[in-house]
């Protein structure tokens, strides 16, 4: 069952922080320790990429990107540690990365506990229940429950949302449609082919087919090469077209 | 040599199914044994439910179909939990009625019966007697069976103005987020 | 000397109460013992349950109540009368604004969208219609904002005994952590 593939998930990032932890995951970045020139470059990238594909990016990162270029040019201050007179103030100064660095550990937690509660649900999700059984033999038909209704919506829904986890065995047996998972590494290996038959490549020639799968495949799969340094990518300005070329003497594809 | 525990196997299957019940052909496939040794099995298991006695259930066949049933025995004890004043609000069976009620109005018994795969009259007659639910009309065709709706006591129970105040269906929620949410950078592509 | 099969009866009960389950003081009611020999027949039976390989049930505590469900080992065995899920799994964003609530509750929607640096209403929105979140309160201050906490459907989703089984938010990240995470973009779909 295991591949050793990458599978990808159809599913973007969950913003920003969740952009931000991807990368530094990729790079292999001490997250207390974040190079911020060569993060903003890479978030740029693919701030870039995705106008280049012309989607829609939420507000919230381009917020993003403007604080990490604001945190960018204040690690580039002269540190004035040599002038004595002021030594002492900057010694207890704040890192500008300070605050960009709890949230991301902040989220990071949360993002870690959802992790769990996904293991969780799946856990869950092998436990089958039945319903109550109809027990009306067992009373007298003049008897009803007496008591108040004492329930809110919530209860109601609560008892549909068991109805439903129950349902999923009283349907009768059938075959399930299953999803078609492209693996990143093929990819990979189609798009070093078509970079060393035609050189340079617009970006955009990159997706040629309109499926959303196969378009987030297609990007894992720029990235995966960018970081292995077999595809260079350049853009000459911002907001200009992106540009992929193949690295000269990589050739070889699938091995880390 | 590797035993499978036919038996809890089948158990479980049978549990899950619930009042539905299982033919011996679907236990056979689910089994994936033939209809003999399937039949075995649940004979053997018949059997030891029956002779054990710290066992509640039973495994009985009823129009065809295989299904758990707890033992007659324990009746008594089935009457003290309905009697039971335990809950001070609606069962669960009678919430999922109401629920299915709510959301899929008018609607007659067989169809709730057949979302909820248990016999659904005493929730129906809890709910009706709360005034909670109603019966809206009659169906077409050769039963003319009842249809039941929600009532203003419902809407005024759950604080709503009117039926269509009710939260969405989950799934629904669910596919649209998938939509408009899952995607966020993919979602415009479709216009390219 | 006429003994009680405690057991039998017990699983009787269990087996009628289905995903509603009994409490504690329900069991000892109907049953007629006080809770520590209610608690006593229970462990006992949960062993039984477990050690025998011919059993198919586990009687298992959640959400505060006891109930009766199919071992975890023989899902493979009931997938195969599955057509489809009858509850789609919850999505990422859904499940990380559920994490928020549950270790922060009660908690404002700003203060949850300040962790996950982005909007949030949608999988509210989810979380409510799946009846895992409600909302518990209004905030002091200027908005009087709704606060957000989760239910009892939350922990039967998880299978949850309680709120204090949670487990335990990581409080420091280490480093190595970093580079071992789970990449979600990456995760496998298997899990399907």
């Amino acid at each position: 069952m295991e591949h050793n593939e990458y599978n990808v998930k159809i599913e973007a990032f969950e913003g920003p922080l969740d952009l931000l932890l991807h990368l530094i995951n990729r790079l292999e970045i001490d997250i207390y320790d974040i190079p911020v020139a060569e993060i903003t470059e890479q978030y740029l990238i693919f701030i870039h990429a995705m106008k280049e594909l012309k989607l829609d990016i939420a507000s919230e990162y381009l917020v993003m990107a403007a604080t990490l270029l604001a945190i960018k040019s204040k690690m580039l201050l002269p540190k004035h540690e040599d002038e004595s007179e002021e030594a002492f103030s900057y010694e207890d100064e704040e890192d500008p990365r300070d605050e960009l660095v709890e949230r991301l550990i902040e989220y990071k937690k949360f993002k870690e506990a959802a992790i769990e509660f996904k293991s969780l649900e799946k856990d869950r999700g092998l436990m089958y229940t039945k319903p109550p059984s109809d027990l009306s033999e067992f009373t007298k038909d003049t008897q009803i429950e007496k008591s108040d209704v004492d329930v809110s919506i919530y209860d109601m829904l609560a008892a549909l949302q068991k109805l439903m986890r129950r349902k999923k065995l009283q349907k009768p047996l059938a075959t399930r449609i299953t999803r078609q998972e492209i693996p990143i590494e093929k990819r990979m290996a189609e798009i070093i082919d078509q970079l060393a038959s035609g050189g340079r490549k617009r970006f955009q020639e990159l997706f040629p087919v309109h499926d959303r799968g196969h378009i987030v495949v297609t990007f894992l799969a720029v990235l995966e090469l960018m970081k292995r340094q077999e595809v260079h990518v350049e853009q000459e300005q911002n907001f200009a077209e992106i540009f992929v070329t193949s690295q000269k003497g990589a050739g070889k594809v699938g091995n880390r | 040599m590797e035993i499978v525990n036919w038996k809890g196997i089948l158990e479980s299957v049978l549990f899950a199914a619930g009042d539905e019940g299982l033919s011996l052909k679907q236990i056979a496939t689910v089994l994936e044994v033939d209809e003999i040794k399937a039949q075995g099995i649940i004979s053997e298991m018949q059997h030891e439910y029956e002779k054990d006695e710290n066992r509640g259930i039973l495994l009985v066949q009823i129009a065809g179909v295989f299904q758990l049933a707890t033992k007659k025995e324990h009746a008594e004890y089935l009457k003290r939990l309905v009697e039971s004043p335990g809950t001070s609000h609606l069962s669960q069976a009678a919430l999922e009625t109401l629920a299915i009620i709510a959301y899929k109005q008018p609607i007659t018994r067989i169809e709730i019966e057949e979302i909820r795969g248990v016999k659904t009259e005493r929730p129906l007659q809890t709910l009706a007697s709360r005034a909670l639910i109603k019966e809206v009309g009659r169906a077409e065709g050769a039963g003319r069976a009842y249809l039941y709706g929600t009532t203003k006591e419902f809407l005024d129970y759950f604080g709503l103005k009117n039926i269509a105040e009710l939260p969405p269906l989950p799934e629904k929620i669910e596919d649209e987020e998938v939509q408009a949410e899952a995607d966020l950078f993919f979602e415009k592509f479709n216009e390219l």
